[in-house]
């Protein structure tokens, strides 16, 4: 089964970037695909690429391992970095910068929508 | 992509405006994938039904004012449109203080909804 | 003490638990959605209309007019910010987030 | 449908909203702060009682062990990340934020 | 500077632990402020006692455990502990269930707690 | 009067960032001081200067306008921007990054300490 995956919040403020990310490793661990995860609303502050929790998960590099490793489409909403000062030089590896767009096809190509936020 | 093709998404609001900005961005969702093949419709729920009342006026606090673009989506091809009674009725609301006429359902009816459509987008 | 509040009674307990804290006579400010106690004629206004016979009640006027709210329970006192102001110059503030 | 609250019951009315809702039959996920509801001994005891009348109650584990929540309410099912998965390929998902 | 002379502050506690971060970015305020001339209180107040209750594992979130380093607060500075008597007693708690022994205080107190410090601040 | 303010949520999720900012002003327009604003948590993003909402109002450049205005001690805690990828490299004029210590200077030297968030 194809899964899809939506961020609305920022890490290190609230629960929901995590429990996303826990939730898409689970999704691959048990041999299902991800067809993408898109990063909206404060959910674009998880590509920082400077973001450095000091002894604790860095869920920046988090993402990006996840991403590497299997090859995942990770979408930072192109507006929304806009208004919250994210941009491509500021973006850890993997995540490209793209429109709302994004999540339609994403849903469109997906037998499920999931969805992490405040 | 015939109208039975496309996938049903419903984007629903439980958010007031103005103090998070989850109606803004859940208004910005349905502007942008109604130009994709995507059945849209938009329900109304708990502080949700605030999104969409008369006579709001942000001017001071320099944002965009929110309920005026809801009777512009049909434009952007979303269409259905869906307000919980219960909500309406704890608010003292009625159908006159909203800026778009939705469909007044029951929980039930919402229930139903929620199964009807391949994907809930939460604001 | 001023105590604030900036939710929905609809989202949120902290109203009705800053109530249950605020000895009689201290001040409740409702802003941002905290404003929509103040709307008449909701499920919500007996329970305000209860708290201003102990409290002055006050509501913040950019928030209420940004929410189209003008319909408010009888006896709660729309402020501006520099209202504000004033208020915490003769209170200390509990922010009840 | 699969029914998933993140707030606790003493924050939020979310999962009482989402009670009321749901109707017999779908299950409902508790999982980061939902997961206070499925304490045993709290205020809240009785309503998740109630509920589980109507539905299967999962709480997440990792969440519940966060917290140090262990004597739960009895009947909730104590669930991993990997069973979540299989619930929501079983149910499509109402996100109750 | 005297102990009369300290401005008295008070953080107040009213999340729980991992769904938000406020117990955590709370705690590393007492942990840094106790060094500086604050007279420093923590109150427990609503979700806010769960910040404190024993064995919390948060191992698979991979985030620090909150509760452990309260115990340890005396060394920083902080002094003044009190929990909610109805915080508690809605959660079904006692003090046998907390890492430290707040003082028990009841609503009045806890308003009367309030007025006497200079500054109040909420995570 | 003596003010010393305290942020604790990012601009444009949360209305905490737009309040304080009006709270900020109001005082400062009725002939008061502040002593400082201390932005802590997501605060800390209200100094990016990246952020860009497309006609609307900046709430950095707002920041900054009032920081000059007014020669304010703008502080965005260290710990919380190392955490979240913020530094001075990406920090507006007018904000400096330091430690909670700064936070409990303000209170120090303020009358009133007024929080805003989420």
């Amino acid at each position: 089964m194809r899964f899809s995956i939506l961020v609305l919040e920022s890490p290190y403020q609230r629960q929901a970037a995590d429990s996303a990310y826990r939730f898409a490793r689970a999704v691959l661990e048990k041999g299902h695909q991800i067809r993408g995860i898109f990063f909206y609303m404060n959910g674009v502050h998880n590509a920082n690429k400077y973001q450095k929790p000091p002894g604790e998960r860095n869920l920046g590099t988090l993402w990006t391992q996840l991403q590497q490793e299997h090859n995942l489409d990770f979408v930072a909403c192109i507006a929304a970095s806009t208004w919250r000062g994210m941009n491509e030089d500021l973006a850890l590896p993997g995540f490209r910068i793209a429109g709302l767009g994004q999540l339609a096809l994403m849903i469109q190509e997906s037998d499920r929508l999931v969805t992490f936020g405040g | 992509m015939s109208a039975e093709a496309m996938k049903k998404v419903l984007v629903v609001m439980r958010h007031a405006p103005y103090g998070t900005f989850y109606a803004f961005e859940g208004l910005q969702t349905l502007l942008i994938m109604g130009a994709y093949e995507l059945d849209l419709g938009v329900a109304f729920v708990d502080d949700g039904v605030y999104v969409i009342t008369r006579n709001q006026n942000p001017k001071a606090l320099q944002v965009k004012q929110v309920a005026q673009t809801f009777p512009a989506l049909p434009d952007f091809e979303v269409h259905r449109f869906y307000v919980l009674e219960d909500s309406l009725k704890e608010r003292g609301l009625t159908l006159d203080d909203l800026v778009i006429q939705p469909q007044v359902i029951d929980r039930a009816a919402l229930a139903a909804l929620f199964e009807e459509h391949a994907a809930v987008l939460p604001f | 003490m001023l105590y604030t509040v900036n939710k929905s009674p609809f989202a949120s307990p902290n109203l009705e638990r800053c109530l249950q804290v605020a000895p009689a006579g201290s001040p409740i400010l409702l802003y941002e959605d905290g404003v929509y106690a103040a709307a008449a004629g909701t499920a919500f206004e007996e329970r305000l209309h209860a708290a201003l016979q102990a409290h002055p009640i006050y509501a913040l006027q950019s928030d209420l007019e940004a929410r189209g709210l003008s319909n408010l329970v009888e006896g709660v006192r729309v402020i501006t910010y520099e209202d504000f102001v004033d208020l915490v110059i003769e209170h200390n503030v509990v922010p009840w987030l």
